[in-house]
């Protein structure tokens, strides 16, 4: 494993979550993951086989179903100097501990008047499009941004999968990687070793003169895509994958605005109230001056998420609807 | 027990329970044909505890079900045609093909849904239970939830509140020895889940989950009990799933050994309740061949329904999200 | 009581709160109260006084110390038959029965295809200024914002709470009802006898011009000393209270600012990601054009709630902050 | 029990109660006199549970709070000065000022914060405890919660945990019969919460707590018996709360009878225990005074630092949010 090779060496998204949390355990002894499967099955979709027997049962613990106690757990060991990885099977079960989060673990350090530091790292699965239904596909993360004392990245690659885990855990603050279960399969390149992708950067995907896409996790993909159907249509597109939402590197998009003047945002999550809002109302606030049109966005329609995938393929986001509504945007 | 079991309940049991399995089966393999999308949780070897609650109720009263839903609707009268489609993700399906297998209900037959949610039940169905009393009907409300939910802070304070408010409310704890993948023992430090019940003011019950008659008096007498305005019981059932915990054949974790799997197909409650028929001379096996004859023909029927029904139209997509 | 009056009668907002809950009482007979110390005691800001007097034990029920279970009765009692009023103590507890309202509660009726109705109404109490710290101080509708399936409801007067409680008791889906703590002794015109305040109807409070100014909750009435000072400044200012929340009148705020060219958003939740930055969107969206400046918004800081009213007073948003941000926006 | 104490430890109980006592009637006039914002939550009539346990821990064992969570601190050894300076808002708090009497905490005393959520302590407890053993500490955590506070899921779902992993916790349930102005019989269908332990798998023991010295024998045992790696305990202190919900007199409602609150004070466990070691020869009636007026002294002082201090500067408003 440790040799030198030739090509870059690929993984899926699923390994490159494996082998970020590998880094972290290897490199923090007093980190440990814990959550509803994650030792014995490493977790329902699979992203910790195999730490059980390489790091022993010491540091990796199967809990009861039992949300607010396992984020207690992730909130009481971080105070008294441990650095929890709390896996949250699916982001839709926030709810079960939303009060641990937002009132203990965003705030503890604040209301301490900062005489605690609270280094949880939280790994969450997001995202519709496996015909899991309401309850099992949502993306919540406009929650999370609102809150004071989280940070919240989103991989939406392997490379940034692994990288960001290692920043977040890393990092004295509690951070919350939202990934996706639909990318789980797809492959990309990932290093050996520990790496970091910085929180709070941004990556350009692909440079654009003419218009600017945000997009986050699995969106980015779409967006990729929907960049080549524009470029067709004389578009010269810009794609951001903002990689961190809290804190958001508002810089590196507002400069790509300045530049292209028109903007989207995407994302997998419901449209209204989703942090496109927050972005379109930043970009506006920081580039009026040049925009040459109003900030469009494209999110999931105003409804639960529906089970049939006769429906579901028409609720989630994709490059089609992307392209469709730069068209409307722009006029063309 | 000595009171007896008049012969067409324990027909009606043992129908109950093959309509569960069957439906089943095929579900099972319509998924690993990949003609069912998402994920499936299938009931098969925990039928006893569905028919031998449901076989007391009506459609007055309601139940709360699980991630594991199907046997809980087919026992309180589910139609399969109706459930296939809905599985199938087609607009003839119960929700329209909305819901899929984790959200398949019927309002009309008193079940209030499957639930994706872990412990999400209990309180809902102690919100039933209150809405019984509250509008006066005798009506109750039967919560299924397995021994993995008993650790969520939502049954804890759902119970809590049924015991305070003597509700008419049964807490039905279908204890297969798993939560997904982890054993009870690594879930919780206790065996019955039943030793919770005292610190709610309520009985608790343990009771072999295999054994269809017994889960039939067990749950009589809870649920009369709640009828008569005494309150709630906490009735565990000790059961087993014989597939795995999504799917048949699931991920192939060896989470359990093949001779556990083996043992607890030994205690089948299908074959069992039938030989006890057959013993009793209620039921022969020719007549319990023809129930499962006739109910494979159920089946078949509503895959067929299931497959030639149409797709939800996309301008469903916006229905139904607000009354 | 009921003697006819001269004078419109005037009511303190907790007490208009009370006439709002009794009528709902005495229209619907499946209608009932529950929530924590909510009988006996009346509530802990005494707005439900009375009640169990007049309508007995059977109409309003103390619950345990258990918002998970509470928001569940509602959700059970209400898909049966009842209409709950569900009494939310503070709405910072949100996050202890969060589950029940985004998993079960908003989403119920679209998994089972229609086939259920949840009119769920629940108060609940919100806002920062009393030196509560920050877990009994916050504004959280952004997180009920984001919810298909909830509607939002805010009221900033006595009037609209009686009004706005009436109008969420008849509605057939959950409203949430959101109240403002600092508010209670405010005295406004409160009519006898049931009406309804419609839900998804702003109100224009003051006209103007030559510029809007958008505000929720108690933010409304900072809003309204604000525009008194530009007004000194010679902008002529509108101000509108959306009252509801979601469904959004985005007709009549985008009217307005079609004719205004200027506009802002204040509301008392932290500014990143909440409801301020949707409607900041929506507005660019469909007024693009018509902007002679970005939207601006006004709400509380990134970080939780301060203790110490000496950081408090900088934390909550005002009248002279509402001013100085107008002027730095438009240049003044 | 038939262990001698030494006398060192019952004058170290006592004077930790009078602290408590002292400080929080001081605290109730300043509120009533709008010295100090915000909500007070007093500890006045429980201070033989918060002065038994912590008699027995060093700053390295963690403790968890509740809202009413000055007596716990002074208990574990809080400073007045920063106490009060906490409570008044000012910059030299405890939390700077950014935490008032519902957060007030102290990282080197061991106390994990009061917390204004009800249910809030013993998650982070547990996650205390687990941490002390991941660091392979021989460390204990105490939780305290209310009556009120065991009908929270937060409550269920920590117990479970601890007594799964056996960890080193004990939960201290202050069950002073009532959740702000619900009696207990109104909330909770069961008279001892100490009956909730057998469904975690853990001892559940209930102790007279207004006797100081009653709890600082059963706190010990569950203690020791966490040390020694055997896991949690339920230990039930049943006790009374002086004043009100909240402040000395509060919203003055008549939830609870004037007998019943003058029965209580009968029970006082100053006094009690001040008599107890009168006639043991321990602390003479002169010896107790000259505690009081000492602690009276550091009061005073503890006011004065409160009241010079300066208030935080609007700078500090977005401090602390992020390490
Ligand atoms: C709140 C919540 N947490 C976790 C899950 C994931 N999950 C689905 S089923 C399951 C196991 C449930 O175990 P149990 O209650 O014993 O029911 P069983 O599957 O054995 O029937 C888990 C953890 C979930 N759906 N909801
Ligand atoms: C989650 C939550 N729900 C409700 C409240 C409001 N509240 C504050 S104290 C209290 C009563 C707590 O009772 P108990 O746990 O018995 O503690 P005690 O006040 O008697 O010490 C309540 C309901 C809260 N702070 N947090
Ligand atoms: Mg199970
Ligand atoms: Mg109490």
């Amino acid at each position: 494993m440790a040799e030198a090779q030739q090509q870059p060496r690929k993984l899926p998204y699923v390994a490159a979550i494996t082998d970020g949390v590998r880094e972290v355990l290897k490199e923090q002894d007093n980190a440990f993951v814990i959550g509803e499967d994650v030792a014995g099955a490493g977790s329902v979709y699979g992203y910790y086989k195999g730490l059980l027997e390489e790091f022993g049962p010491d540091r990796i613990y199967d809990t009861p179903i039992s949300e607010e106690g396992i984020m207690g757990v992730g909130v009481g060991a971080a105070a008294t100097g441990c650095r929890p990885i709390v896996d949250l099977m699916f982001m839709d079960f926030i709810g079960e501990c939303m009060d641990e989060i937002a009132n203990q673990l965003a705030k503890m350090r604040y209301m301490f008047g900062g005489h605690a530091r609270l280094p949880v790292t939280v790994l969450t699965m997001a995202g519709a499009g496996a015909s899991l239904a309401a309850q099992h596909s949502q993306s919540l993360e406009a929650w999370l941004c609102h809150l004071p004392g989280l940070k919240v990245v989103m991989p939406s690659t392997p490379y940034d999968a692994k990288g960001l885990i290692i920043a977040a855990a890393r990092d004295d603050n509690p951070v919350f990687v939202v990934l996706n279960k639909v990318s789980l399969a797809m492959t990309g390149e990932v290093p050996e070793g520990a790496y970091e992708v910085p929180i709070g950067q941004a990556a350009v995907l692909r440079e654009g003169r003419d218009y600017t896409i945000v997009a986050t996790g699995r969106m980015v993909h779409e967006a990729l895509k929907a960049a080549e159907q524009l470029a067709e249509l004389g578009l010269d597109t810009e794609v951001i994958d903002p990689r961190t939402l809290q804190p958001f590197d508002t810089a590196t998009v507002v400069d790509s605005v300045r530049r292209t003047h028109r903007v989207m945002i995407v994302h997998e999550a419901v449209r209204h109230g989703g942090i496109g809002a927050e972005i379109a109302a930043t970009i506006q606030e920081e580039a009026f001056d040049y925009l040459d049109a109003p900030v469009a966005r494209v999110g999931a329609p105003f409804s639960p998420v529906p089970f049939s995938p006769a429906l579901e393929a028409h609720y989630v986001p994709d490059a089609e609807r992307i392209v469709a509504e730069a068209k409307r945007q722009l006029g063309l | 027990m000595t009171r007896a079991i008049a012969d067409d309940i324990l027909l009606d049991l043992h129908r109950r329970m093959v309509r569960i399995r069957l439906f089943e089966e095929t579900a099972g393999r319509l998924m690993e044909d990949g003609k069912i999308p998402g994920a499936l949780h299938l009931y098969v070897g925990q039928e006893a505890v569905a028919a031998g609650v449901m076989v007391h109720l009506s459609n007055d009263d309601w139940i709360t079900s699980t991630h594991r839903g199907h046997g809980h609707l087919i026992a309180k009268g589910g139609a399969f045609d109706r459930m296939f489609a809905e599985l199938y993700g087609k607009a003839t399906g119960y929700c329209k093909g909305k819901g899929g297998s984790m959200h398949i209900c019927n309002m009309e037959l008193g079940m209030l849904g499957a639930n994706g949610i872990v412990g999400g039940g209990p309180p809902i169905a102690v919100g039933a239970a209150f809405s019984n009393r509250f509008r006066k009907t005798d009506r109750v409300a039967c919560t299924f939830f397995g021994d993995g939910a008993s650790n969520e802070g939502a049954f804890h304070e759902a119970a809590n509140m049924a015991g305070l408010y003597k509700l008419p409310v049964v807490f039905v704890c279908e204890n297969n020895g798993y939560g997904e993948f982890t054993a009870q023992s690594n879930h919780q430090a206790i065996v019955d889940v039943a030793d919770r019940a005292a610190g709610y003011g309520m009985p608790g019950v343990v009771v072999d989950g295999m054994d269809a008659i017994a889960v039939y008096e067990a749950a009589g007498e809870a649920i009369e009990r709640a009828r008569r305005g005494e309150g709630p019981t906490l009735l565990e059932c000790k059961t087993y799933r014989f597939f795995d915990h999504v799917g048949v054949r699931g991920m192939g974790l060896a989470y359990r050994s093949d001779d556990e799997v083996a043992y607890w197909r030994t205690r089948d409650p299908i074959p069992r309740l039938e030989q006890q028929l057959a013993e009793q001379d209620i039921l022969s096996t020719e007549a319990a061949m023809a129930v499962h004859a006739e109910v494979t023909r159920e089946v078949e029927a509503g895959v067929r329904f299931a497959e030639e029904s149409p797709l939800p139209d996309p301008s469903a997509l916006l229905e139904d999200v607000y009354a």
